[in-house]
């Protein structure tokens, strides 16, 4: 009989051809879809992020963790109302006006998905009016953003200065990171948060959100 | 899909440990200011560039102010030192590309204040522009053609009829395939998008870039991978990739980055293309190499094994901000002075191969990454890439990875390279990979296709 | 006037050129956590300090916070290099000294990391502590009692009961008289200010420190002329003073900064204390030095002769400011470690005289600052400097000026040293000045006194 | 028979021995003194001030040519009128509070004032309210303030709002120098000037008193 620890060990270990035969055992045999969610698949996320963290994992690892509990999400989703699915809150994302560097956002993204928020990512080399206009349409908690050089990241604060001149700076929390940005700049720029790195973009994004 | 190499690289230049050193190489290139890149001494190459600032019209005033003072400062302290020569990167940040006119305005400071050093301390100095690779400013990339194309040939253009010594780039031709490579730790991956797309696009690229440098007095350097294999070193130093993926996509990039010199490239290499001690091994041709002394720019794994074959040593980058002792570049050129003296030295009580293993030494033991740097590793698996020749690009990338793999599963079994516990399991993971590889490189693009992301790339960009 | 020395060093330490090397010597010193420092490697000893920004009860937690940053990620960044051990020397600020609780705040929490870093990665570390001499915030300044004599000895033993290994200073007696020799460049005042006043001084400041340590768990490490021939460096290099004048100075430092180690001091000896390979040859105990590693705290003309015979290298000291890598105090931390591990490798390969000698050779001929640093002109000029010691300071000092000049000169007579066409005929003058000099303290401080500018200086503060 | 050449080339030899000889010939022959002194004695010190910039001339040279300019003073003074003699204008000069660096501030104070302006030396480790009690006392048409430590040079921008409460600010121009200070920080603190060295502070004082 497959157990809900089965279906955890699939995704630390990132499973990915044999997470949805466990997956569906647990279903026939009645496991609550949401049990499965929760004491399985995000409770093994819940195991790989301190583990990528202490560096015991690596970035692929985590990816395939993150493919195999997609994989089993696609089995149980169908089983459970829309409105049982929970965020932990929406993010946006974006690299600054003028900057192309996009490795860094994207494993941002990555581990700040399969943490258990919504992400919208609106790509590199993002306009100021396009965070303003990205902002009044999906309306998220918090909007990141990033640069790399020291040429783009006063591109930080005309972004931030847009956001007032469009009436949403207060409707989000901003963060900044990236090589050139020192945990100073936040003020400077009139952000609300810096993290240093994914790993730690994460625990910034659960501060920001339980002081929501 | 034929490889167009005007130059082919069938053996080693350098082909025996005894030949090869810092400082010296088998053609070496002489600039106007009459240093002798490879001719015996090494060279600094200070790199610098702007700090927390917008760039635009109504600043650039302050930024040529910025350079201005960088550049006579950090030439007068070479003097003070008596360094025996200088080398100057111009890299500029996307604005100066994009605006040519800015970098334009810049480059033309940079060779004025050189000419000024020559008069008034008798300073030999040479400029080495490396544009931006706009194209990628298009998502997905437009590689041969259009506005970002046309802007970034501009300031080459512009740059090498003002007299500027040398032409690089860190081109970016497969880079929007090989970023989705390092993430996922997978080296077909990487193997495409250097050994296939990339060779493609640098072949049509830098086809363009010499015929500029031919059309003026001017002379291609050389390509770095550094968008690839440098960003595989930053991610494996963050603890995000294994170290020994890193380091088998280091050697990966040398048939992509060699592709500059079957195109016609003569050295010195960039700085941060550490694929270099390869390309120097294949080709004879200098290199510019950077380490510790470029720590303000990147943390890296091999701080000074970086050295031991370099021509130019180099900080890579550093920003105008204030240390305790002065402004930071003028700090880069003088710690680059004394790394170079010291080699100098050696090499002028004939102790050059001696400093030369004591560099490689010092790091080769501690990091995959370091080992596949120290010279005799660098020659065994040129070896082999130079055999594929015949065979191809993509040939000689499967051999640079087959034989990156073997060596350094030899030098953690035979103990001469440490190396985490997980790294053998990745080492046997990509040779698996790569023995899934098919010889045609259109069979492979084909084969890997549904594992590509294809809205951030187009393969009729790359004559696919 | 008799010298008060414990200890007497007679004759040199160690003598001959073949066993004068870095990373050994004849006392080596054992710290707590099992580093051998002068036991075979040399380890990196790294200094940082606080960015722009005010200190005081508002702001204290930052600088905590700050610290904490620093500290963790360079003991990090040193673990990760496989760092064999790590110096951190915590060099206080003003008001760190001038508030103890500030300064021993700090101090615990670097404490306190050293051992978490211990914990974690296994990593050796040791902690030097180097309390500001407030003595000379009284103007004349108060050197044997006081509100900051009591204010710095709270400060010296509240860390040395919290658990630091080591304590230094940078003491700063005469100073007020040798500001104005250096201007000058009045080698007689730089005579009286250091052979006399400093060696006066540090007599009895060492003495009490000495006793701190030995009240607790702690070693007295060694005192640095930086005040006085560091400045006389600075001043050279901006081209204020002749570089013959500033190499002087920096010999005539050495009786004065051995006094420290007559009074018990067992090393190892500060890191800006470039008379430190003096100090190695006539004590045989280890020393700390600083070089082209340090060039973020100050440029300099000995960047790699001043590795000879170091035990530690250290990069002076780096403020808390982004690079484009990170933090600056982490990137001094990879800077040094690669720079002792080419030195260990060679140790290892028993090729450590030929580096000594290459770092040497690099630097020697073109500064006669960095000529009185090679370690066969160190061995020369250290010999003379004992041969006075029956004699007292100031004739150790006499000596010390007289061989300095003596080998600066044969050296620009033989070729060995580059000199401005201005050296000779300043070497000559300083020559026929210290031919004025008494034998006698005393009476040389009555005939330089009308030459005291005696509203910075009271005498009775020397005993004189 | 000496000549104002001789003067000059005394004031540039640095030679304090013979000045007076020279200057006692030239008064016997009833050479104006004020020719003594514009064309002899600052004729010197104004060819010595670039040789020193160009770094021919050590500082030890320039003392002893600004020493050898005194000597000459010394016979000439008497001769003329106060109010014949000109000052280039009024600098006071200090290292700020907590700071004890000295050597730097006093070259600056030698340079300053060989080349033609009187100096007040405020000395070091000034306090705020020493720099504007001592601005009524002397009003200065410039004030210096050097700092040679990251922990002290914030308190130029605490001495220049202690100028603003007193009612002094507007009454000088101020300049700052010293080894942590960047030109951008001229504007942090609301200076008016930034010299890097000695030599260059001549320089910014002249455009400063030219600008006055
Ligand atoms: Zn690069
Ligand atoms: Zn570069
Ligand atoms: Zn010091």
């Amino acid at each position: 009989m497959a157990t809900l620890e089965q279906v955890s060990q699939c995704v630390v270990d990132g499973d990915v051809a044999g997470v949805q035969g466990i997956v569906k055992q647990l279903i026939d045999a009645k496991t609550p879809p949401m049990d499965i969610i929760n004491k399985g698949l995000v409770a093994g996320m819940n195991i790989v992020a301190p583990l990528f963290k202490s560096g015991e994992m690596f970035v692929p690892e985590v990816m395939e963790s993150a493919e195999t509990m997609n994989k089993g999400m696609e089995l149980v989703k169908p089983l459970i109302l829309d409105t049982d699915m929970t965020t932990k809150g929406k993010i946006m994302i974006g690299t600054v006006n003028g900057d192309l560097h996009d490795i860094g956002k994207n494993l941002l993204i990555m581990m700040i998905e399969s943490s258990g928020y919504t992400v919208i990512d609106l790509g590199v080399d993002v306009k100021e009016e396009t965070f303003v206009s990205a902002i009044k349409e999906h309306q998220p908690d918090i909007v990141g953003m990033s640069s790399m050089l020291t040429t783009t990241m006063m591109k930080m604060e005309s972004t931030v200065a847009e956001m007032v001149k469009g009436g949403v700076r207060d409707k989000v929390k901003v963060i900044i990171g990236g090589a050139p940005i020192s945990p100073d700049f936040v003020d400077e720029v009139k952000a609300d948060g810096y993290a240093e790195d994914a790993s730690t973009a994460v625990e910034l994004c659960d501060r920001m959100m339980a002081s929501i | 899909m034929e490889d167009k190499m005007k130059k082919t690289f069938n053996k080693l230049a350098i082909s025996k440990l005894d030949d090869f050193v810092y400082g010296s190489c088998p053609n070496p290139v002489t600039t106007k200011s009459g240093m002798v890149i490879g001719g015996g001494l090494v060279y600094p190459e200070l790199n610098f560039t702007l700090p927390g600032m917008d760039v635009n019209d109504a600043t650039m005033d302050k930024a040529a102010r910025i350079y201005t003072d960088i550049i006579t400062t950090s030439l007068q302290r070479a003097a003070e030192l008596k360094s025996p020569g200088v080398l100057i990167e111009f890299e500029t940040i996307p604005d100066f590309t994009e605006v040519p006119a800015y970098g334009r305005r810049i480059n033309q400071i940079l060779i004025d204040e050189i000419k000024a050093a020559a008069d008034k301390y008798g300073l030999k100095a040479t400029l080495r522009t490396t544009p931006n690779d706009l194209r990628e400013m298009s998502r997905p990339p437009v590689m041969r053609g259009g506005k970002y194309w046309d802007t970034m040939l501009e300031l080459f253009n512009n740059c090498a009829k003002d007299g500027t010594d040398f032409l690089s780039i860190e081109s970016t031709g497969g880079k929007e395939i090989h970023d989705d490579a390092l993430v996922k730790a997978d080296i077909r991956k990487s193997i495409l998008a250097m050994g296939v797309l990339g060779c493609i696009d640098m072949e049509f690229l830098w086809a363009e870039i010499v015929k500029i440098c031919d059309a003026h007095d001017c002379l291609p350097a050389g390509d770095s991978a550094c968008g690839f294999a440098n960003t595989a070193m930053v991610l494996a130093e963050k603890g995000f990739i294994p170290r020994s993926f890193a380091a088998v996509v280091r050697v990966v990039a040398v048939p992509r980055s060699l592709v500059a010199f079957e195109q016609g490239c003569v050295g010195p290499d960039k700085d941060c293309a550490y694929e270099g001690p390869y390309l120097k091994a294949i080709t004879g041709c200098p290199i510019s190499m950077e380490g510790k002394t470029a720590a303000p720019a990147h943390m890296s794994p091999v701080g000074n094994v970086a050295a031991c074959v370099c021509d130019v040593w180099s900080n890579e980058s550093i920003q105008q901000v204030l240390l305790l002792s002065g402004m930071a570049p003028v700090v880069g050129m003088e710690q680059l002075i004394y790394d170079c003296r010291l080699m100098n030295a050696a090499t002028a009580k004939g102790q050059q191969f001696m400093m030369r293993d004591l560099l490689s030494d010092s790091d080769a033991s501690l990091d995959p990454q370091a080992y596949v740097l120290s010279p005799e590793v660098v020659l065994r698996i040129s070896a082999e890439i130079v055999k594929a020749t015949p065979d191809g690009h993509l040939a000689m990338t499967i051999a640079a990875a087959r034989g990156a793999i073997e060596e350094i599963k030899a030098g953690i079994t035979s103990g001469k390279v440490q190396a985490d516990k997980r790294d053998m399991k990745w080492l046997d993971k990509m040779s698996r990979q790569i023995d899934t590889i098919p010889n045609d490189p259109h069979e492979f693009y084909k084969m890997m296709e549904p594992e590509l992301d294809l809205t951030t790339f187009t393969a009729s960009e790359y004559g696919l």
